[in-house]
């Protein structure tokens, strides 16, 4: 373990947590932008959070010690999985601890506890959340999994920074069966962070929430651990994609520290990009019914299958 | 004092049956039977699961009984394999036991003590099918087994719909039985000789061990509940007091995979890979067609005995997939396929125990096995929640839980099989995968149904206000089993050294370094891919706590309670939370063709509306009950031969003679 | 054609007899006539033992004569005859087989029986090695008739005279079995008679009739 | 000397008995008789441990490892079941559905039946063994017919006729036997029928004679077994019977018939050295399996039920016999032994069950397990048992045959299985709610005697998991001398 790769690690988790809400305040941005409405500063998360810090807690009389704890496990989750998600460099040492499919894994506890949680008051709403999260992610999970499989399939481990590593290592080479698993990723994570079509993050409406509907019941510190999570997930979820398809610039224990410091600016360039794309789709596509949300993810699912068998026929 | 572990388990095994006897001398004290003889046996149980620890290692020992056949004395052999069932039987046993001696408080129907005897002659049976060497030990030991099960899944004989059920398991277990015996036929292969070592010896044409193999499989997987064969188990588990429906989903359908893997890998020697390919196929199967029925049960036991259906189909695929590869002579991938399936029976049998145990005393404090009348549980039994919830987890296979070790091993395998030389095959083992990865996924979200509305949430009865927590012994065996979880999800290494003895004793080949260091799970057939749990636990821990702590010093901790928001409803009850079959009903919507769906909706004119949903199995439909009225058609016909007239019957003798006689002019 | 002595063609010629009787009996209705041709059939083969007694001088020949002419050409008829005239069954009830079909099918059985009889009367060093085959034609045919009929009584007829066969049987194949055996058959025959007894009383203060139609209750229900 | 005790005994219990008539005791006596006739059985087993075979009284009687432990099963068995009838008669007196005289009738037919299936079993002489045969069914007849009911006087008249035919069949095919040998023996006669006689000089006997005899004896004496479909007076008769007589008919008379067959079968299978026999064996052996397990589905009598699987269980021994080979003979052998002893341990239970629920049919003979716990766990494990349940002997049997029949016969594994199938469905569907469920069965006059029931079971307990090694020797001897394949 030298010490520029415990720098580095440390170095992606301060960024993960502080950039986090920074990158919702620009995805919010942007959407302004493109619905012509005058933008919130990019700021303006964090405040949200600060805000809600500041603010009493209120627990529902009926909340057990799982719905007070649910937040911390959450929050922790996500920071952890920023952990292992090589969005700078792929010199990780937390990687030996959890591969991709623990990543998948570490998601999956996050949204059990966030289900488990949603149950715990007894609301009408909570369980309907809780319901419709699971719904969604039954057949998220697995797509995101198969996802990771092709990129493992293609550099021949389930390491994530192994992984980029290998795919940023090679010169540009076409991959069609990326080309398929790019699509159900992206799929996976409008679904997976309530972002339209599947879910709509600036509305309270019944008929239509599901993150939000599991979060009813939160207030104060616990809802902002919530909300910083979820801008987390958010964030995780970009990285991932980034280090699956565009991982060039990422840094590797080759270049040392140069390769690091060049590959912070690239990632904020990286980010701002997904970002304004991400703004881009959640503007032009249309909520879809709550039904019609599994639906998506199952095309999900067999675009990232297909993707596999793709590869494994033409061996790239 | 024993000296070898094969000693050590006959001790322990005849300990058990002694304990049983023991319990008909009072047969209705609960004192004795309950507080005495269950901690004795659980203890038994500890000792076993050590001894066979250590037997792991140790050389395979045999022993020759005087009992048996005029020719074929029972033969017993204690080998690495068996060693690793007995750990399993030992270290579930301990927290069942202990769980059972509080929870026969009321002899169920039954005096505790004929409980106490059917109960540890079931245990001790078990053992036996573990131990034997023979054909004929085995057979005897596997039909007990089957017996003394039966008797205590009719406990409560009272019941007709229990009374069906036990009919049902028992006649598939025979059946199955029966298959597995003729299976032994074919292997002796024309040497008389019965015992397992004349077996090995004796070299079966491919056709014939083809044939041995399908009636093992038929046979174990009847046993095992496979599907289609699965119909018995939906039934008879929840039938079952809970420590047996336990004992039965946690231990003895593992005897089913350890009869598959001794025929298999054993018996027959080298498997062609395309058995495999079977085995594979049906495991998938029956994972799929069990979690999604898992999905949509409304009595909290039937969804646990489906679930283990899931995982028992789960266990399969990693085991025919050991096959296929160590058909092509890839050990270092069979190796890794095996231990994943071994992993996996370890885990379940755990955490299935577990969660049947969290049932068993929600049964007893409430009196409910149906979901739509429970709830809000968690504040009134803090004691069974919490262990429930890692069982729950544990299952949902969710890091760094056990479930998700084994998961984690079984996907590195299918992952890198792409250099099997059969083309299709490594274009099928990827679906395979993503199989796992659905069976997994929707098994969390089983869970959360049942963990959510048991647990969480309002009681939707007025009653559930008085249950009480678990007693004393109720709870050590929970957590014995919750701490079995924890420890077998974080200690992944140690585990694995272990199994892989196992692996080198069946296929000769095992995985090469595991472990990069004593924490960290790195086999080398999954390149460079590495997993280290404790870390994963430890740092997770840290980044909760400095969240915790972070927010308490930066901010502030008030909090105060007031009644749920819930959008501003004015008065919520519990009738407004999701009820079981509201849970369910997106996957009755996405898995509609195969379920069978009849559905009673109230019309608008009705006094009193009434809603009723039953989900049934299309297998017992249209693979049952056909076969059903095909035999009573026959009866039917046969009877026609019978009229009561004398003539008739003269007539019958008549033209036999002549037709004989025919015969021979 | 090679001569045959006397006493041999007589045999024959009773053996023929025989065969005739039970065509007769499979014909015949009516319950009393049916003892008097099983009386006669008793006495023929009664003749038929004696001759062959008297040709090949074996003593227990003798013996076995006797013991037909006491049991079956005596007793039997007269206590059959008794329990008619007790139980007052004269005729048989129209049989399950018009009588033309079965003669037809009798004649199909003779022709099996000799048939059958051949390989037995090649190696057989007896005087009368042809009758093997009426032999075994009289069992079948009794056997038929047992089928055929609807009273109890005609069944027991029936059943006597299969009876016959056999002794006919047992002495023109192997003139006789031994004594023990000759004795303990008789006695069974006598037992079995003397049970038959015993049953018609019964069966008729259930039934009031010998109608085996009675007899049909037992059955698997469809 | 024991032979004159084992076969005087029941012949002068039949003379006193019959003398006596009905007195208080005469059950006890009755049940004492049968005691000597075990006892000087047991002497005689002894003596045979000892000395091996033996032949006595100018050879017209012997015992060798086939008869031997048949002897003693059936000396056991009938006083077994001569205790279990005394308080079942009793029982049935204080019901008025016997009168004394019947129960003198009773007591004296018992012992004869007796005394001729010992003689049938112990006789040297083909001939005498018929005779035997006969006076069997001869002294059943009246027994079946003890209650007088319409019922049972059908169910005997069936059986008689049936029997009667099928056993003049059996005369025939002995005539037919003894010309065959005859020739080869020569001697005066009486020789010629001694099956010792006939065994050694089998091979010289005319073979197509021999076949056509065979089938004569197959068809006579397999109407006794009840093998498919000569079978059809077995129900009846069991069902209308007293219990203990159907106790004894399903647990001996089958035997002994079955032990008939075999005698015979060893001859023509010598002289014939073709596996003609052996295939009629399996042929019927087979029917009558797969005939029965479905005539099992439909019954709703309690006793016809276990009647119609004792056809199955003989049509599995017929089986094994046909199969032939020393594994499958030891295995018919041993079944043989554990099937009549589980038989009648069942049937003593069934009689007391009908007694308590005051009716045979099993509709409405519910939760025995409840009031007398005895019977009902009699009841359910002698079920099981006879379902080919383990520890129990009969598994150890059917162990042996299907593993043989899957090695020999691949081709007839699939029907056993299938027919086994069916009869463990229809027997244990119609015996666990018999067992279990709520009571509807009342308290009897008198005691039951239960402790036959338990020592059957115990002893087909320990033969699941202990053939003591002279009866093993036994076994095997035999198998050996019945041969085939």
């Amino acid at each position: 373990m030298s010490p520029l790769s415990l720098s580095t690690q440390g170095l992606e988790i301060i960024a993960a947590i502080l950039a986090a809400p920074l990158f919702v305040g620009w995805v919010n941005q942007c959407r302004a932008w493109l619905q012509n409405r005058s933008a919130p500063s990019v700021l303006q998360p964090y405040r949200g959070i600060r805000k809600l810090f500041h603010k009493d807690a209120v627990l529902a009389e009926r909340a057990s010690a799982l719905f007070r704890i649910t937040p911390y496990m959450v929050f922790g989750a996500m920071v952890l999985a920023a952990a292992i998600i090589p969005s700078m460099g792929t010199r990780l040492p937390l990687t030996i601890a959890a591969d991709s499919i623990a990543l998948v894994g570490l998601l999956a506890t996050a949204r059990m506890f966030m289900s488990l949680a949603a149950m715990d008051v007894g609301t009408a709403f909570g369980t309907l959340g809780a319901r419709r999260e699971m719904m969604v992610g039954f057949l998220a999970e697995p797509a995101l999994l198969m996802v990771i499989f092709v990129a493992a399939l293609i550099s021949q481990t389930t390491s994530l920074a192994a992984i980029a590593e290998h795919l940023s290592g090679q010169t540009l080479a076409l991959y069609p069966s990326l080309a398929f698993t790019a699509v159900a990723f992206t799929l996976v994570l409008l679904a997976e962070n309530a972002r339209i079509p599947v879910d709509n993050p600036a509305t309270h409406l019944e008929l239509t929430m599901i993150h939000e509907a599991m979060l009813l019941e939160y207030s104060a510190r616990h809802l902002a651990l919530m909300e910083w999570a979820a801008a987390l997930k958010l964030f995780n979820y970009v990285c991932i994609g980034i280090a699956l398809f565009v991982p060039w610039g990422v840094a590797t224990e080759s270049q040392g520290p140069v390769g690091l410091l060049i590959s912070v600016p690239v990632l904020g360039l990286k980010l701002l990009g997904a970002g304004a794309g991400l703004a881009l789709i959640e503007t032009v596509s249309a909520k879809l019914r709550v039904f019609r949300a599994p639906e998506l993810m199952a095309t999900a699912f067999l675009f990232a299958v297909l993707g596999l068998l793709v590869h494994l026929l033409l061996g790239a | 004092m024993p000296t070898t572990p094969l000693d050590g388990c006959l001790l322990l095994i005849a300990a058990w049956g002694v304990i049983g006897l023991a319990g008909l001398v009072r047969p209705h004290s609960i004192k004795i039977v309950g507080h005495v003889l269950f901690p004795l046996s659980a203890l038994c149980g500890l000792a076993l699961a050590a001894i066979a620890v250590r037997g792991i290692n140790a050389p395979a020992s045999h022993v020759v009984l005087l009992i048996g056949l005029p020719d074929l004395p029972l033969h017993l052999r204690c080998d690495s394999l068996s060693c690793l069932f007995l750990m399993l039987l030992g270290a579930a046993t301990t927290g069942i036991s202990l769980f059972a001696g509080g929870y026969f408080r009321q002899g169920h129907g039954a005096a505790p003590g004929l409980l106490c005897l059917q109960y540890h002659i079931f245990l001790a049976s078990m053992g036996c099918v573990l131990l034997a060497d023979d054909a004929y030990a085995f057979m005897v030991a596997w039909e007990l087994m089957a017996l003394s099960s039966y008797f205590l899944v009719t406990t409560q004989h009272r019941l007709a719909e229990i009374r069906r059920a036990g009919f049902l398991y028992l006649l598939i277990a025979h059946l199955g039985a029966l298959a597995i015996l003729l299976s032994f036929g074919v292997l002796q292969g024309g040497s008389w000789q019965f015992t397992f070592d004349s077996m090995r010896a004796a070299h079966l044409s491919p056709p014939w061990s083809t044939v041995a193999f399908m009636l093992a499989l038929l046979g174990f997987g009847a046993k095992a509940g496979l599907v289609p064969l699965h119909v018995w188990l939906p039934e008879a588990h929840p039938a079952a007091p809970s420590p047996v429906s336990a004992l039965m989903s946690g231990v003895m359908l593992k005897t089913a995979i350890y009869g598959v893997l001794r025929v298999t890998f054993d018996l027959l020697g080298t498997p062609p890979w395309w058995w495999g390919l079977v085995a594979l196929a049906i495991g998938l199967a029956s994972a799929f067609y069990g979690v999604i029925f898992t999905a949509v049960q409304n009595d909290m036991k039937r969804l646990l005995a489906w679930s283990s259906i899931e995982n028992i189909g789960i266990i399969f695929a990693g085991l025919g997939l050991a096959i296929i590869f160590h058909g092509f002579g890839m050990s270092a991938l069979a190796a890794l396929a095996l231990i994943a399936s071994l992993y996996h029976c370890l885990n379940h049998a755990c955490m299935k125990s577990l969660l049947f145990l969290g049932t068993g005393a929600v049964l007893h404090a409430t009196g409910e096995r149906n979901l739509g009348k429970l709830g809000g549980l968690i504040h009134r039994m803090p004691w069974v929640a919490w262990p429930t919830l890692i069982g729950a987890l544990a299952i949902a296979g969710l890091p760094p839980l056990n479930g998700f070790v084994s998961e984690w091993l079984l996907l590195q395998a299918f992952l890198f099989a792409g250099d099997v030389p059969r083309a299709f095959v490594d274009m099928l083992l990827p679906v395979g995968a993503a199989i796992v990865a659905l069976c997994t996924a929707l098994a969390g979200y089983a869970m959360v149904k049942f963990y959510g509305i048991i647990f969480l949430g309002q009681p939707r009865e007025p009653g559930l206000a008085q249950a009480q927590d678990a007693g004393l012994l109720e709870r050590l065996g929970l957590v014995w089993l919750a701490a079995g979880c924890v420890a077998l999800g974080v200690l992944p290494v140690q585990v694995i050294s272990l199994l892989n003895t196992v692996s080198r004793g069946l296929l000769g080949a095992s995985l090469a370094d595991p472990a990069a260091h004593w924490w960290l799970l790195a086999p080398a057939a999954a390149r460079g891919a590495s997993y280290g749990p404790l870390v994963f636990l430890v740092i997770a821990a840290l980044v909760i706590v400095l969240t915790l702590l972070g927010v308490r010093m930066f901010y502030h901790r008030r909090a105060r309670r007031a009644p749920a928001w819930d959008c501003g409803f004015v008065r919520i009850d519990a009738r407004m939370q999701d009820s079981a079959e509201g849970f369910g009903q997106p996957i009755r919507h996405i898995f509609q063709p195969f379920f069978l769906i009849e559905r009673e909706l109230p019309s608008a004119f009705d006094h009193l509306p009434r809603y009723r949903m039953a989900v049934t199995d299309r297998i017992w439909r249209y693979g049952y009950e056909p076969v059903g009225q095909l035999v009573r058609r026959v009866a039917e016909l046969v009877t026609v031969l019978q009229q009561g007239r004398i003539s008739t019957y003269l007539l019958y003798s008549f033209v036999t003679l002549l037709v004989l006689l025919a015969l021979v002019l | 054609m090679v001569h045959i002595p006397l006493l041999l063609q007589l045999v024959n010629a009773c053996a023929a007899g025989l065969l005739l009787l039970s065509f007769a009996m499979l014909s015949q209705r009516r319950v009393v006539t049916l003892v008097y041709l099983l009386a006669t059939q008793g006495a023929l083969l009664c003749l038929a033992t004696f001759l062959l007694a008297w040709r090949t001088n074996q003593h227990h020949l003798y013996i076995s004569a006797a013991l037909t002419l006491s049991l079956k050409v005596l007793f039997l008829p007269w206590l059959l005859h008794r329990l008619i005239r007790r139980l007052g069954v004269y005729w048989d009830t129209e049989p399950l087989l018009n009588s033309s079909v079965t003669m037809l099918l009798g004649l199909l059985i003779v022709v099996f029986a000799f048939g059958l009889a051949q390989p037995i009367a090649a190696l057989s060093s007896t005087a009368a090695r042809s009758t093997i085959g009426i032999a075994i034609a009289v069992i079948l045919l009794a056997f038929m008739m047992m089928i055929t009929r609807r009273k109890a009584m005609s069944q027991v007829i029936g059943f006597l005279s299969m009876e016959n066969g056999l002794f006919f049987g047992a002495m023109s194949a192997t003139y006789g079995m031994p004594l023990v055996v000759e004795l303990g058959v008789a006695l069974d025959v006598l037992v079995a008679m003397l049970v038959l007894g015993v049953f018609f009383f019964q069966i008729r203060e259930q039934f009031d009739s010998l109608d085996l139609h009675h007899l049909e209750s037992l059955k698997e229900k469809p | 000397m024991e032979f004159l005790l084992l076969l005087g005994t029941p012949v002068a219990g039949a003379l006193v008995l019959g003398w006596l008539g009905a007195r208080r005791f005469a059950p006890e006596l009755n049940a004492l008789f049968s005691l000597v006739t075990f006892a000087a059985a047991c002497a005689l087993t002894a003596r045979v441990v000892a000395h091996g075979k033996v032949l006595v009284a100018h050879e017209q009687f012997f015992i060798d490892p086939f008869n031997v432990f048949l002897v003693t099963l059936t000396a056991f068995v009938g006083l077994t079941t001569a205790l279990f009838s005394r308080p079942y008669m009793r029982v049935e007196m204080t019901h008025g559905r016997l009168s004394p005289g019947r129960l003198r009738l009773y007591h004296a037919m018992y012992q004869l039946f007796t005394f001729t299936m010992l003689l049938a079993l112990t006789t040297n002489n083909i001939g005498l063994l018929w005779v035997a045969m006969e006076g069997a069914t001869l002294s059943t007849v009246l027994l079946v017919t003890l209650y007088r009911t319409p019922a049972s006087l059908e169910a005997g008249w069936k059986y008689f006729i049936l029997c009667g035919v099928g056993i003049a069949q059996a005369l025939f095919g002995t005539i037919l036997i003894y010309f065959a040998a005859e020739k080869v023996v020569g001697g005066e006669g009486v020789t010629a029928l001694l099956w010792t006689h006939l065994d050694a000089v089998k091979t010289l006997l005319e073979p197509r004679v021999m076949s056509i005899a065979f089938v004569f004896l197959l068809v006579g004496y397999g109407t006794k077994v009840g093998l498919a479909p000569l079978h059809n007076w077995l129900p009846d008769a069991h069902a209308e019977g007293p219990t203990p007589i159907s106790a004894v008919l399903s647990g001996l008379l089958l035997n002994v018939a079955l032990y008939a067959v075999m005698r015979c079968k060893v001859l023509v299978e010598g002289s014939l050295g073709t596996q003609l026999p052996s295939n009629m064996l399996m042929g019927f052996g087979l029917v009558s399996v797969v005939l029965a397990s479905f005539f099992l589905w439909r019954q709703r009598d309690i006793k016809r039920l276990f009647a119609y699987s004792s056809v199955e269980h003989m049509g599995i021994i017929t089986f094994a016999f046909g199969m032939g080979g020393p594994v499958a003979n030891f295995a018919a052998l041993l079944h043989m032994t554990v099937h009549s002893l589980t038989k009648s341990a069942i049937f003593f239970t069934v009689g007391h069950a009908a007694q308590k629920a005051g009716s045979q049919l099993m509709d409405q003979i519910r939760g025995l397990i409840t009031l007398s716990p005895t019977i009902g766990w009699g009841l359910m494990l002698g079920s099981l048992a006879i379902i080919g349940m383990p520890p129990f002997g009969v598994f150890a049997a059917e162990f042996l045959i299907l593993t043989t029949a899957m090695k020999q016969q691949p081709w007839a594994t699939p029907i056993l299985l299938l027919a086994l199938g069916v009869a463990f469905a229809a027997v244990f569907g119609r015996v666990q709610p018999m067992v279990f469920g709520e009571t509807t069965a009342k308290r009897l006059p008198h005691p039951p005697a239960l402790l036959p029931v338990f020592v059957h079971l115990a002893i087909v307990l320990m033969l699941g998991l202990y053939v003591p090694p002279y009866l093993a020797d036994w076994y095997r001897q035999a198998a050996i001398m019945i041969g085939g394949h």
